[in-house]
């Protein structure tokens, strides 16, 4: 049972030093006006104890300038660290240009990874060591949240919308993954473990995958759900060719214009009235309750596979070019 | 020096002042007593803002989320009886002020019989509420299972005929407690329990009364108007 | 000097009857009723943080079910945050207190105060009715769309309860405002206000303009669970990051409810003990004011990660470092207080040695929650948990035992043991240690809040901090019962018995039904420990 | 209050409230665009305003009520204020070539055919 108590948890990410620096440093901070007050107010306490509770104490009412001090001060410090805190979240929240894409779906008490290449787990995550990877997941009933303490990373699933966590993982070995909102019977039931491999042992697990890869799902869906009797490619159909879509920004009627992300896509699946590109008609019907999350996923895939191949990257770079890391 | 406190107070707290009928003991003067109740109220109508203001934070984030299904939902609303419930209300808030005057100058038939306006023209007012919303009974347009409603945004209309029920049922309760306020206050008019000294019972229901209809002011336009040239232009 | 003896006329014994109890208008009798109601509620809630550690002991669910697990914490939640935290100094002592130190007779509005017992009472019904007919789980944050869609448990019952019980605060906040508007003893400005009251005075803004929109939130939630409106609905379109909006600009503000009336109680016993004026008493004063305002401005640091903006998260955590330097201020004031004071080492001044130490922990890893990268790792585990618990049972219920046996002599006239009382003070500073401090590594090592079942590994913390839970009820439970032993055997206080300034003091103890024989006059300052010899009767 | 306004004030009062009224319902049906909403609600203020100054008698009252009334707006300007940063700020930040972080605003219905809340509630979530 006492298999050496863990003081401290493993540092598995990139990201993970810097928090723990962060960390670290408000520990000091705040340990040392913590312990000045106390020993201050014991100081006190024990030097002028007076236990007849006849004599009266010193006539002091204040002194602005030690108020202002201790009021200035500490508001100095405290914006320091809100600006060094802020610094590390945004390198927490900005994923780098290329990552590895994983799909995930939380439902009630279990986590759906979905490998870009078809391979499916439930509750377990294979991630390769070294190679930025970035889980994009939603939840299909209540909230939940995607927490991995090794990696320092956490995101509420909203119902109804995609959120994204990312991490580098830099240790090989398994590695808790909670779910981190409460949820219901069996909240502290809805975990797992993330499972860091070396990449060309990841490739070898990936390599006995069953399933077909989830570009080519999607592509049968497109063609089941008859999206391609109005998106043609040569952009002479009903619907807007989708044809290197993904990444570029959309002008929609009305003037206003969108990113074709991840949600764009869901949204004009399931709700297409939402948004619609300018010169268009409101034609689409809606295939919410038709598709499920992974076929949105699976379509999503699909898309940006047109992207690749409609339109050879290497010259035209997308229109939101990523700014470089941080 | 607490005795010598208490010694200077027993002095002063023994003369004898005529004590009105209606100074509750724990105050000094007949003015304290109302600006105490008079803050007092105001700080309950302070609340009650907050109160409706949580109902129109969601009104406001999905009117700028969800504009179309705005739209839809306020051009469903019949806005003639909206207007009429509009100038009823305010008609109300009128004759309570009359009545709140008649008070100060002593005259109970006055209070008396413009409280009785008041609550008839409230009564007018729920009465149109209710068929308006018989009306959107008819249509089935309650929220809820059996909620149906054509048109692309079904989900989202649903959203705001649900904050319109939520702000106008709300409002509507608020119109039957004041309702019931009234009544009371009218019934102590007509007991002569006024005067012009003391009148806060009916300075108060006043206050709450022009709250309601203050309400009334922002939801008619907010529910009722703005999203309606949409559709025109 | 003579022994004090009991004063013939007080307003315990002016009455007598179980009517002239239920229908008092006085201020004092509603504070008792109050403290009667509030100390059931905190056996309650302590039987079920009790349920909670005992599970916890074992890495497995071996004791209750996953489901019974679940509803104990909330029940804990809920029976500790609105009916023992956010009434418990307020309400009791508040009520107690306030008119004595201002020199009034009653609270502006008696009838509204016994009105806010009775809507208090009839929430507390509500709540233990839907505890005892099957309890809910859906913790004490009811967040959508569990508690409206997926939860099967009387989350109805309760919403109603807490809406109920949220209107008491409310009346409770106008009448303290009115008071301290209207009622002050000729002579007594602002600035020779005792701090509790300005404490008392701050803390009815938030009374007053937050719980409405929890009300109308958990009105919301009651709509969409019973009747199908579809307000936070995420299938029609709803967004439950409203709720949690909605949510918590009342309940952070709720928490400087909780934390404000016992920082009052600290300054009036620091002044006491140290027989002197509290160090920048203006200082104080407006950091209690600025508290409550700062405080409706910060409440998304609750939703750092729950996917609201970075760039408004980053707004958020701005302001909410700005709302910790009053607290810091107010430290380093009680701190300077005790600096050549006359420092009297009675039972209330060791709570106060309790409460600087927990209160300074749970501030200070306040700084922790609200640094961005941090609470990107700490959200939701039991760093969380262990800081606000620094802070309400550190702060607020070491605060409100401060208070209790700061006025229990002006309250029933007796004393209590001073040896016991300290014990008292010691184990609970002891066992919330043990309790609560192995809670902030485990929180590091990221387990999760709300958890029935956790990974073996960290099973050495969790029976650490059960066996610092029992410690801490036996803490609790002792003062029980030498405060009730006091009530007949106690020697009896006298009408100063600390020697303390202040109009509460100036009166016989316990007081006259009206309060004062007549209508006192101040003509000094707040804490003038020097125009005055003390003579402690 | 001790000041009795005459009862022709209050009549005055009735009817600038009236032609309030029928201004916002006419500017209702004028298509203004953008500027529909900022109007209506212009004009809904005002006529608060004038109900609370006079059928209210806030002009006469004290420093205080008149504090108080005012001090309402702050705190409305905080829930309204602090809570559309956060909305009306997701939108701008966007992740390259992804999800924004933050999300879009919410996309209706979760993609599968949602189990109906009654069934949901009882019967345990369906394996996939």
């Amino acid at each position: 049972m006492l298999s050496g108590i863990p003081l401290f948890p493993v540092q598995a990410s990139t990201v993970a030093p810097d928090v723990d620096r962060l960390y670290f440093l408000i520990i000091a901070v705040t340990s040392f006006f913590a312990i000045a007050t106390v020993i201050a107010v014991a100081i006190f306490a024990i030097k002028y104890r007076d236990d007849s509770g006849e004599r009266v104490g010193a006539q002091i009412h204040g002194s602005i300038p030690l108020e202002l001090a201790w009021s200035v001060i500490p508001f100095i410090i405290s914006m320091g660290i809100f600006v060094y805190a802020t610094v590390v979240f945004f390198e927490i929240v900005r994923p780098p240009a290329e990552t590895m894409e994983i799909y995930s779906t939380g439902k009630r008490w279990m986590w759906r990874f979905q490998h870009v290449d078809g391979k499916s787990e439930i509750n377990e995550l294979h991630v390769p060591k070294g190679r930025p990877v970035r889980v994009t997941f939603t939840s299909e009933d209540v909230l939940h949240s995607l927490y991995f303490p090794a990696f320092r990373v956490k995101a509420d699933a909203i119902p109804g919308r995609y959120s994204s966590v990312w991490f580098e993982a830099t240790q090989t070995g398994d590695f808790h993954l909670f779910c981190a909102e409460y949820c219901g019977t069996k909240h502290s039931g809805m975990i797992g473990k993330v499972v860091v491999m070396e990449p060309s042992a990841y490739q070898a697990w990936l390599s006995g995958s069953d399933g077909q890869p989830l570009a080519v799902r999607g592509q049968q869906l497109f063609q089941q759900l008859a999206c391609v009797t109005c998106h043609l490619d040569d952009n002479t159909g009903r619907g807007p060719s989708l044809a290197g879509l993904f990444g570029t920004t959309v002008e929609l009627e009305g003037g206003a214009n969108a990113i074709a992300d991840d949600s764009y896509i869901r949204e004009s699946i399931l709700t297409p009235q939402t948004k619609i590109v300018a010169g268009y008609q409101r034609l689409m019907p809606t295939f919410q309750g038709q598709v499920n999350e992974e076929g949105v996923m699976g379509l999503i895939e699909f898309i940006k596979s047109k992207a690749a191949t409609a339109r050879p990257q290497p010259g035209t770079a997308p229109a939101s070019a990523p700014p470089a890391r941080p | 020096m607490p005795e010598a406190v208490a010694a200077h107070a027993e002095a002063h707290g023994h003369h004898a002042h005529a004590h009105h009928p209606a100074l509750q003991h724990h105050f000094e003067t007949l003015e304290q007593q109302k600006e105490a109740s008079v803050l007092g109220m105001w700080i309950f109508i302070i609340q009650e803002v907050m109160f409706f203001g949580g109902l129109l934070m969601a009104y406001f984030l999905y009117r700028v989320w969800y504009h179309e299904a705005w739209v839809e939902g306020s051009n469903e609303l019949d806005i003639v009886l909206g207007g009429i419930n509009t100038v009823v209300l305010i008609g109300s808030s009128l004759t309570m002020a009359l009545a709140v005057r008649s008070a100060q100058v002593g005259s109970k038939k006055g209070t008396v019989n413009w409280l009785i306006v008041t609550m008839v023209l409230g009564l007018v007012f729920l009465v149109i509420k209710f068929f308006e919303y018989k009306h959107k009974y008819d249509l089935n347009h309650i929220p809820g299972a059996n909620f149906v409603f054509e048109g692309p945004h079904a989900g989202q209309v649903q959203i705001f005929i649900s904050l319109y029920f939520g702000l106008t049922g709300l409002h509507a309760l608020h119109m039957v407690i004041g309702f019931v306020l009234l009544s009371v206050i009218a019934w102590m008019a007509h007991k002569d329990r006024f005067s012009p000294e003391w009148y806060t019972p009916v300075e108060m229901s006043g206050l709450y009364w022009h709250f309601v209809d203050i309400v009334w002011i922002f939801l008619f336009p907010l529910l009722y108007l703005v999203d309606r040239t949409h559709r025109l232009g | 000097m003579m022994t004090p003896t009991l004063p013939p006329v007080t307003y315990l014994n002016h009455k007598y009857g179980v009517m002239s109890w239920l229908l008092t208008k006085d201020h004092k009798r509603i504070g008792i009723l109050y403290m009667v109601v509030v100390t059931i509620a905190f056996v309650l809630g302590g039987v079920f943080a009790a349920g909670v550690r005992l599970e916890l002991t074992t890495p497995q669910g071996d004791i209750w079910s996953a489901d019974t697990y679940n509803k104990l914490f909330t029940m804990h939640g809920i029976a500790m945050v609105f009916f023992v935290l956010i009434p418990a100094v307020p309400a009791i002592l508040g009520n107690f207190v306030l008119p004595l130190m201002i020199g009034a007779k009653d609270v502006a509005f008696p009838k509204i105060n016994l009105i806010s017992w009775y809507v208090f009472v009839v929430g507390f019904i509500f709540t233990v009715g839907a505890m005892v007919f099957g309890g809910v789980d859906t913790g004490w944050t009811f967040y959508v769309p569990y508690s409206s869609s997926a939860s099967n448990t009387n989350v109805l019952m309760t919403g109603i309860g807490v809406f109920i019980t949220g209107f008491s605060s409310i009346l409770t906040g106008v009448n303290f405002m009115v008071t301290i508007h209207r009622m002050r003893a000729p002579g007594l400005t602002w600035f020779r206000l005792p701090l509790l009251v300005w404490a008392l005075y701050a803390t009815s803004f938030v009374q007053v303009l937050g719980t409405p929109v929890v009300a109308i939130t958990l009105f919301m939630v009651v709509l969409e669970r019973g009747l199908g409106f579809g307000i936070f609905n995420p299938a029609l379109g709803g967004d439950p990051v409203l709720f949690q909006h909605l949510f918590w600009f009342y309940s952070h503000p709720a928490v400087y409810i909780m934390i404000l009336p016992p920082m009052g109680i600290i300054s009036e016993v620091i002044a006491c003990f140290s027989r002197k004026s509290v160090f920048g008493y203006s200082f104080v004063a407006f950091s209690s004011v600025a508290i409550a305002l700062f405080g409706f401005m910060v409440w998304a640091h609750h939703l750092f990660v729950a996917g609201i903006s970075p760039y408004s998260a980053m707004v958020f955590s701005l302001l909410s470092y700005a709302v910790a330097i009053p607290s810091a201020v107010k430290t380093f004031n009680w701190a300077a207080t005790m600096h050549r004071g006359a420092i009297w080492w009675k039972t209330p001044m060791f709570f106060v040695f309790g409460f600087i130490g927990l209160f300074l922990v749970g501030g200070l890893t306040g700084l922790f929650l609200a640094a961005l990268g941090l609470d990107v790792h700490l959200h939701d585990t039991y760093f969380v948990v262990a800081h606000f618990h620094y802070i309400m049972v550190g702060g607020a219920i070491m605060g409100y035992f401060a208070g209790l046996h700061y006025y229990w002599p002006k309250m029933t006239g007796r004393m209590y043991s001073d040896i016991l009382g300290k014990l008292s003070a010691l184990l609970i500073f002891v066992g919330f240690n043990l309790t609560f401090f192995p809670q902030f590594i485990l929180g590091y090592l990221g387990m999760p809040r709300r958890y029935h079942v956790y990974p073996d590994e960290w099973q050495v913390f969790n029976v650490l901090s059960s066996a610092g839970a029992s410690v801490l009820a036996v803490g609790y439970v002792l003062p029980l019962f030498y405060l009730i032993y006091s009530l007949f055997k106690g020697e009896v206080a006298g009408a100063n018995p600390w020697g303390a300034t202040g109009l509460e003091w100036t009166t016989q103890s316990p007081p006259l039904p009206e309060n004062f024989p007549g209508q006192p006059i101040v003509e000094e300052e707040a804490y003038d420990y020097h125009k005055r010899e003390i003579k402690v009767a | 209050m001790s000041h009795i306004a005459p009862v022709k004030s209050y009549v005055i009062v009735f009817g600038t409230l009236m032609v309030l009224t029928s201004v916002t319902v006419a500017a209702a049906f004028t298509n203004l665009g953008t500027l529909n909403f900022p109007v209506a609600l212009a004009i809904a203020i005002t006529k608060a305003t004038v109900v609370i100054l006079f059928f209210m008698h806030v002009k006469y009252s004290s420093k205080l009520t008149k504090f108080v009334v005012a001090s309402c707006l702050f705190f409305l300007a905080c829930l309204f204020g602090l809570t559309f940063t956060d909305y009306m700020s997701r939108g701008w930040f966007t992740s390259p070539r992804g999800t924004t972080m933050a999300g879009t605003q919410v996309t209706v219905g979760p993609a599968a055919p949602a189990a109906p809340a009654a069934e949901g509630a009882a019967a345990p979530a369906p394996e996939p």
